[in-house]
């Protein structure tokens, strides 16, 4: 699976609120993945998620289906913040830029929340 | 330094104040019409016309919180002291680095740089870790660009690419690039033909005339798809199994390039940010720099935060380099993956860390933060985040454009002078760092004296 | 005879040592070996704070230890040697125009930039921009010969102009992107994008290559050339099997974006 | 500023002070204050100047140094500042050279050439606040820049329209609201045709541009004739239409005809001396253009010499730059709204190339025909047509016909075969340098307190050793005096400066500004109120008092 972080509006005035509360931790440990994604993989929304790669691992929530025009197949977005921090590379290919938008991750369901 | 008007409102309601063409630093947008209606009693804004959902939290949602100017270690200590003792780690230091930036105006920049050329230290700016790799691509093929008013005012086709401004830059469209009528757009929108170019259909897509869906990861041959043809030169006939668009749509995209009279497109971090990263960006300049021998053709980066375009550019006109600069050698040198924040980290490298008005401890890759936080961390910051929480030094700072005045540059290189909406009982950045510097020049030249 | 220096002190910081080259320590005593200047993060220092150097300045020079972090070995090199036996930093042999370096571990990113003559052999893997131009710079290197037996990163010759770069594992992405004229030889596969903007030169892969959309297929052959570049690549300790001598070649040109006239040559079959 | 009460003597040096006709005179130059002095205390400190050559401190008319244009230059080119480094020392910051250096070392670098003041020529209104921001950090020199308004949209509108007064009235604003020390045209005209025509250019000066119903030649006319009449202290900054193309010495010669009598100064006007065909070969037209100003003494220029070696176009005449641009050379192309273009380009002049070496030949010549150095001043359009790093060369070839000779056996013999320049064996005295580096400039910008050594003057002072070899004297001042204050000592700073801003305000009536307004609101990008350069920018600063104003002087100092 590739997972995308990006901005979000909900991550944007959260952030306005303070990094430390709660709202923002919540934004940025929230994924979205398609519906046939989400069938495939068995999950709904609500279910806590382990997402690892070589870098690391880290536990977040699965959002709401996206439609599946909206989010293609194998592909989870997830607002940035210290979830997607935990898998991100730190080598950055000598750009000075870590490859922050297109990280291959393990998806594990761990069941409902 | 600023005008602020009073209404005749405020002879009512003393306690009022409004801020007519006030700026909002929260994106690279930098929309300098806001009219702030601000509460002095509560040091509050009630209102904040013309802003934009993000805008809004921006304005709404700052107060002045209960909270120490300077602390060591957790514990609360008079500025004077945290400076002294900032100052300190920072003359220590063997390869003490600093970060941050692009949420300070530039007359804290330039007092930014200043500290690291004194303490031959090592300066970058979040600019790194977003369109520094377009920078890289620019000292590659150069860049035919232009301020926002003027696609406003010419531009007919309007492209955009790996961005989602809608979510991240809500007035973009709205403001600068879409509906706006101009001079020779008459019409607005209607007389503009609108491009999004992304992996996923994102919020900004109701926008588009046109959605173009490019497989993950297949920019760059995308890209370059594209200059070929617009160079009138062969492409794979798989195109469309490599990119996920077919060759007709690339055809007549290349045609209504070439065709308009003034195009221009705008691109994100879908870009900078994915595999081949400085070569994505490279790629798009260089298309709208070919376009340039058929029509008149501008490219332009999206950049995210309040002035980090003033951070490039303060940091280019004082060492040459738009960021990473390293000092050690008492004169500025420049290589992006040396001297850039996430590698010193990563590689442990840094052994000191001056952090402003940014929070690496919850944005970096986990390398990095790591080694953050292993060593002395000086943190300024408006509010607290995962970065002050574990700074040797931590300094509060009050909100740039909200409660202090300077200089930011919006994404396309217009310097606009902030009008403030009150004051905060917090020091600027601009002071804070002035304190640090201060210290520093002494420090040194007791250094001098002794060595002498 | 040669001049030894071990590290012995770990630095805490990065160093900066472009006096370590033979041209900067012939002809010095031991101890002036010791007092020559090197930066550790923004101080100076001297090699004699981190090194124990053995014997006075010869033409060769042996490093001992972990050099992981010591940047600049042998920059700007007319002639002699340089043996790491251990692994190198950053910006190895950078503007070196003759002599050798060898190097018995790994090297950094940066290996032989601005290098116009001389040989680089790194018996392990090497990082991102080796043999490459620097940022802004459109001219990379411009003769010589980096050998790299292990695998290596991005950008493998990027923007070179003469010389050849081979490598015996694999590389990342970009291989010779923006390549003005010259021969890279990677043996063990590479990543995408290869050849990207390249002007004139050759690009060899033993594996099979994903091409960018602006090259095309041209036409199949034994290039009589590559028997010689192997052959010299075997001798320099590369493992070249008969197949890869005198096998057959897919070759496709380009870059279209360009002038077309680059080839990227990937083995067919013997 | 240095502070009250310091008391400088420079004993016994041969003063060049052209402006008050002093031709290397041997005698004492008398400083307090930060200004020259009749008389000092016996407390003053000495500087012993015998056998040296006191000069006041050079003025640079017409160079790029700051703002966006330069700050792209410079991030464009880090593989030209990695070669030439510029340490920082205890009392100096650190930055880097090459062709477009960092502000710090800008500063510095015109400070070692004996220069203490330089003028920036092509500053888009909306990028003024930029400038001002950089020129802080510009150290020693004092500064200003010229706006650029040649291409503006709502003048335009306004000279459709007919409306003469209201043309005045908004120049005078838009320079007050800038804070500029000039007006600048570059180009005039052509932005519509290159942003809206897809990339044209405007070819000939009498063509209508659609859509204000006027030529260039007449818009270039209005600007001249409303800047005198407004009593500016500089006139209208001209680079006229067909920059670099064969055949523009017509083009050029229109332009300073259409000054009708008003004063004008035609920028660089080297790049504007081509005879020949368009689209051939370059020819010299030298004597026609310096025939032209040596007989119409309301023309001033400065040459835009070329020197062999890095250069960057870096100008607002965008098409030029496209046109210059050779295979895939990085280039940088950017549009400012309703103001301007720009265009920036790394550039190398060879001496090995006709056209290059005709360019170099045809600076040369235009200095060594002049018969006004009063009129005719120096520069070399930095960076344009070289670095200000080679004046000092340039200077020596100017003033040194056997290294000239030496020099032009080295380059292009068909262009040496083609041009004026073997057959000129004048040579430049000191007292002429003096003039064209230091005096004239200062006048032609109407500074009445510098380019002089008289009594009120600015202590801006240079002294050299006297050398044969005119370069090496002029590349390394012995003593460097700012405003009083001892910068440069036995060729070492001993001191920082920040230097001032130089600008002018014009009257007008206010009352422009309710015209302005609704045309920003529809076009402009950003708010009315946050246009003007506030005075917060301006620091220590002085307004250059306007002609026929007396010798008022207003400022914080």
């Amino acid at each position: 699976m590739i997972l995308i972080p990006g901005r979000s509006s909900k991550q944007g005035t959260s952030l306005n609120a303070g990094k430390l509360k709660e709202e923002y931790q919540t934004v940025t440990s929230t994924i979205e993945m398609n519906e046939s994604t989400m069938r495939k993989l068995g999950l709904s929304a609500g279910d806590r998620v382990r997402l690892s790669c070589a870098t690391g691992k880290v536990e977040v929530e699965c959002g709401k289906p996206r439609k599946d025009e909206d989010l293609p197949d194998g592909m989870i977005f997830i607002p940035y913040g210290p979830s997607s921090s935990e898998l991100m590379e730190s080598d950055t290919a000598g750009s000075g830029m870590p490859m922050s938008k297109q990280m291959v991750v393990d998806v594990e369901c761990l069941g409902a929340n | 330094m600023s005008e602020t008007k009073t209404p005749e409102a405020e002879k009512d309601e003393p306690n009022i104040r409004i801020v007519e063409d006030a700026t909002c630093t929260f994106c690279g947008c930098v929309c300098d019409d806001m009219e702030l209606t601000v509460d002095l009693d509560a040091n509050r804004i009630t209102k904040a016309k013309n802003a934009c959902v993000l805008g809004r939290a921006w304005f709404l949602q700052h107060g002045i919180e209960d909270h120490p100017q300077a602390m060591i270690e957790g514990r609360e200590v008079p500025l004077e002291e945290a400076m002294d003792e900032a100052a300190r780690i920072l003359h220590e230091a063997k390869f003490p680095i600093t970060y941050g930036l692009s949420d300070s105006p530039c007359e804290a920049q330039r007092v930014a740089v200043a500290i690291n050329d004194l303490v031959r230290g090592n300066i970058d700016t979040t600019t790194s870790v977003c369109h520094g790799p377009s920078g890289i691509a620019f000292q590659g093929v150069g860049e035919s660009t232009s301020t926002l008013g003027e696609v406003k005012n010419r531009a007919d086709l309007v492209i955009y690419w790996g961005g989602n401004p809608a979510e991240s830059h809500p007035r973009h469209f709205t403001r600068y690039t879409v509906t706006p009528k101009g001079r020779y757009i008459p019409n607005g929108k209607k007389d503009r033909y609108v491009v999004l170019i992304d992996v996923r259909k994102t919020p900004s897509a109701p926008v588009a005339d046109q959605l173009i869906r490019v497989k993950p990861g297949r920019d760059f041959e995308l890209l370059w798809a594209l200059r070929a043809l617009v160079r009138g030169r062969d492409i794979d006939p798989d195109i469309e199994e490599i990119t996920g668009v077919s060759r007709e749509v690339l055809d007549e995209l290349v045609e209504r390039m070439k065709n308009c009279n003034f195009g221009v497109l705008f691109f994100g971090m879908g870009l900078t940010m994915t595999r081949g990263r400085h070569f994505n960006s490279g790629a798009l300049l260089a298309l709208a720099t070919d376009l340039n021998k058929h029509t008149h053709f501008v490219a332009k980066p999206v950049r995210g935060h309040g002035n980090v375009t003033g951070a490039d550019n303060v940091v280019s006109w004082q060492t040459g380099y738009p960021f990473g600069v390293n000092f050690h050698r008492g004169y500025p040198r420049f290589n992006p993956g040396e001297y850039t924040t996430v590698d010193l980290l990563a590689r442990g490298d840094a052994d000191a860390a001056l952090m402003i008005a940014t929070d690496p401890a919850s944005n970096f890759p986990k390398h990095a933060i790591e080694h953050l936080k292993k060593i002395p961390v000086i943190s300024l910051d408006a509010k607290p985040t995962y970065t002050s929480r574990q700074a040797r030094v931590a300094f509060m700072v009050a909100t740039y454009g909200i409660n202090t005045g300077g200089t930011v540059y919006r994404m396309d290189d217009v310097p606009i002078t902030l009008r403030p909406a009150f004051d905060s009982p917090f020091p600027t950045d601009e002071e804070v760092l002035t304190g640090i510097h201060t210290r520093l020049k002494k420090l040194r030249a007791n250094g001098r004296k002794k060595a002498a | 005879m040669h001049t030894e220096l071990e590290l012995t002190t770990a630095p805490e910081v990065p160093i900066e040592a472009e006096c370590l080259s033979p041209a900067k320590i012939k002809g010095l005593s031991q101890s002036g070996i010791e007092h020559l200047v090197m930066m550790h993060g923004n101080r100076k220092v001297r090699v004699g704070d981190f090194f124990r150097v053995t014997g006075n300045g010869q033409s060769s020079l042996r490093l001992e230890g972990d050099l992981s972090r010591v940047k600049y070995i042998g920059a700007g090199m007319k002639e002699g040697e340089v043996r790491v036996n251990g692994s190198a930093g950053m910006h190895l042999g950078a503007g070196m125009s003759g002599g050798v370096i060898r190097v018995s571990g790994d090297a950094s990113d940066w290996v032989g930039p601005e290098m116009s003559g001389g040989r680089i052999e790194v018996m392990g893997d090497a990082g991102h921009m080796v043999g490459s131009a620097y940022r802004g710079q459109r001219v990379g290197i411009m003769g010589g010969e980096i050998l790299i037996h292990g695998n290596v990163k991005n950008e493998l010759g990027s923007a070179m102009r003469r010389g050849l770069i081979a490598v015996g594992g694999q590389a990342g992405d970009f291989v010779g992107v923006n390549m003005r004229a010259g021969t890279i030889v990677v043996m063990g596969g590479m990543g995408i994008r290869a050849g990207a903007g390249m002007v004139r030169g050759s690009i060899i892969s033993f594996e099979p290559v994903e091409l960018l959309p602006t090259f095309t297929y041209s036409c199949w052959l034994r290039p009589t050339f590559l028997r010689f570049y192997l052959c010299h690549l075997g001798q320099s300790g590369f493992e070249i099997d008969d197949d890869h001598m005198g096998g057959r070649y897919r070759r496709y040109c380009g870059d279209s974006v360009e002038e077309n006239r680059g080839e990227i040559l990937v083995f067919d079959s013997r | 500023m240095a502070e009250n009460g310091t008391e400088l003597r420079i004993k016994g040096g041969k003063v060049y002070d052209p402006a008050n006709g002093i031709d290397g005179e041997v005698r004492d130059v008398l400083v307090r204050d930060g200004r020259i002095v009749d008389k000092v205390s016996g407390k003053a400190r000495t500087f012993d100047a015998h056998g040296m050559v006191v000069m006041p401190g050079g003025v640079d008319i017409h160079c790029h140094i700051a703002g966006p244009k330069v700050n792209l230059s410079r991030k464009l080119q880090p593989e030209d500042h990695r070669l030439d480094v510029h340490p920082a020392t205890d009392v100096t910051r650190s930055g880097v050279g090459g062709v477009t250096p960092s502000t710090f070392a800008t500063g510095y670098r015109y400070a070692t050439l004996g220069y203490t003041a330089a003028f920036d020529a092509a500053v888009p209104p909306l990028a003024a606040r930029h400038v001002i921001e950089e020129f802080h950090d510009t150290p020693v020199i004092d500064k200003g820049f010229y706006v650029l308004l040649g291409n503006n949209m709502f003048l335009y509108d306004l000279l459709k329209q007919g409306r003469k007064q209201d043309f005045k009235d908004a120049i005078a604003w838009w320079v007050t609201a800038a804070r500029a020390a000039g007006v600048k045209l570059v180009n005039a005209g052509s932005d519509e045709f290159w942003k809206g025509r897809r990339n044209e250019n405007v070819t000939d000066v009498n063509e209508e541009i659609d859509p204000f119903d006027l030529t260039p030649l007449q818009a270039t006319a209005a600007f001249i004739e409303a800047v005198d009449e407004l009593n500016l202290p500089h006139p209208t900054h001209i680079h006229c239409n067909n920059l670099g193309h064969s055949g523009n010495v017509q083009t050029t010669l229109d332009t300073m005809k259409s000054a009708e009598g008003h004063r004008a100064h035609i920028a660089h006007i080297q790049f504007h001396s081509y005879a020949g065909e368009p689209g051939k070969r370059v020819q010299t037209g030298s004597e026609a253009i310096i025939d032209y100003i040596n007989n119409n003494e309301n023309i001033t220029t400065d040459i835009g010499m070329v020197m062999f070696g890095k250069a960057t176009a870096m100008t607002a005449d965008a098409p030029l730059t496209w046109m210059l641009r050779f295979k895939d050379t990085k280039w940088v192309n950017a549009d400012t709204e309703c103001e301007s273009g720009c265009g920036v380009m790394p550039f190398e002049y060879q001496d090995t190339n006709y056209t290059h070496t005709m360019q170099w030949a045809i600076g040369l010549e235009l200095f060594l025909l002049s018969q006004d150095p009063w009129r005719v001043m120096f520069s070399t359009d930095h960076p344009n047509g070289a670095s200000f790093r080679t004046y000092p060369r340039l200077i020596r070839l100017l003033m040194d016909r056997g290294f000239r000779s030496e020099m032009m056996g080295r380059v292009n013999q068909k262009a040496i075969k083609n041009c004026l320049l073997p057959q000129l064996d004048r040579e430049y005295t000191l007292s002429e340098i003096a003039i064209i580096t230091r005096a004239a400039p200062a006048r032609a910008l109407g500074l009445v307190n510098k380019g002089h050594l008289g009594v009120g003057a600015d202590a801006d002072i240079t002294i050299y050793t006297d050398d044969e070899n005119r370069e090496r004297m002029f590349n390394a001042p012995r003593y460097v005096i700012k405003a009083g204050k001892p910068i440069i000592e036995d060729h070492e700073f001993v001191d920082d400066h920040i230097g001032r801003f130089l600008h002018t305000e014009p009257e007008h009536d206010p009352a422009i500004e309710d015209q302005i307004r609704p045309f920003f609101e529809d076009y402009y990008s950003i708010q009315f109120n946050n246009y003007r350069v506030d005075a917060s920018y301006l620091h220590d600063h002085e307004v250059i008092p306007l002609r026929n104003s007396g010798n008022k002087k207003k400022g914080n100092k």
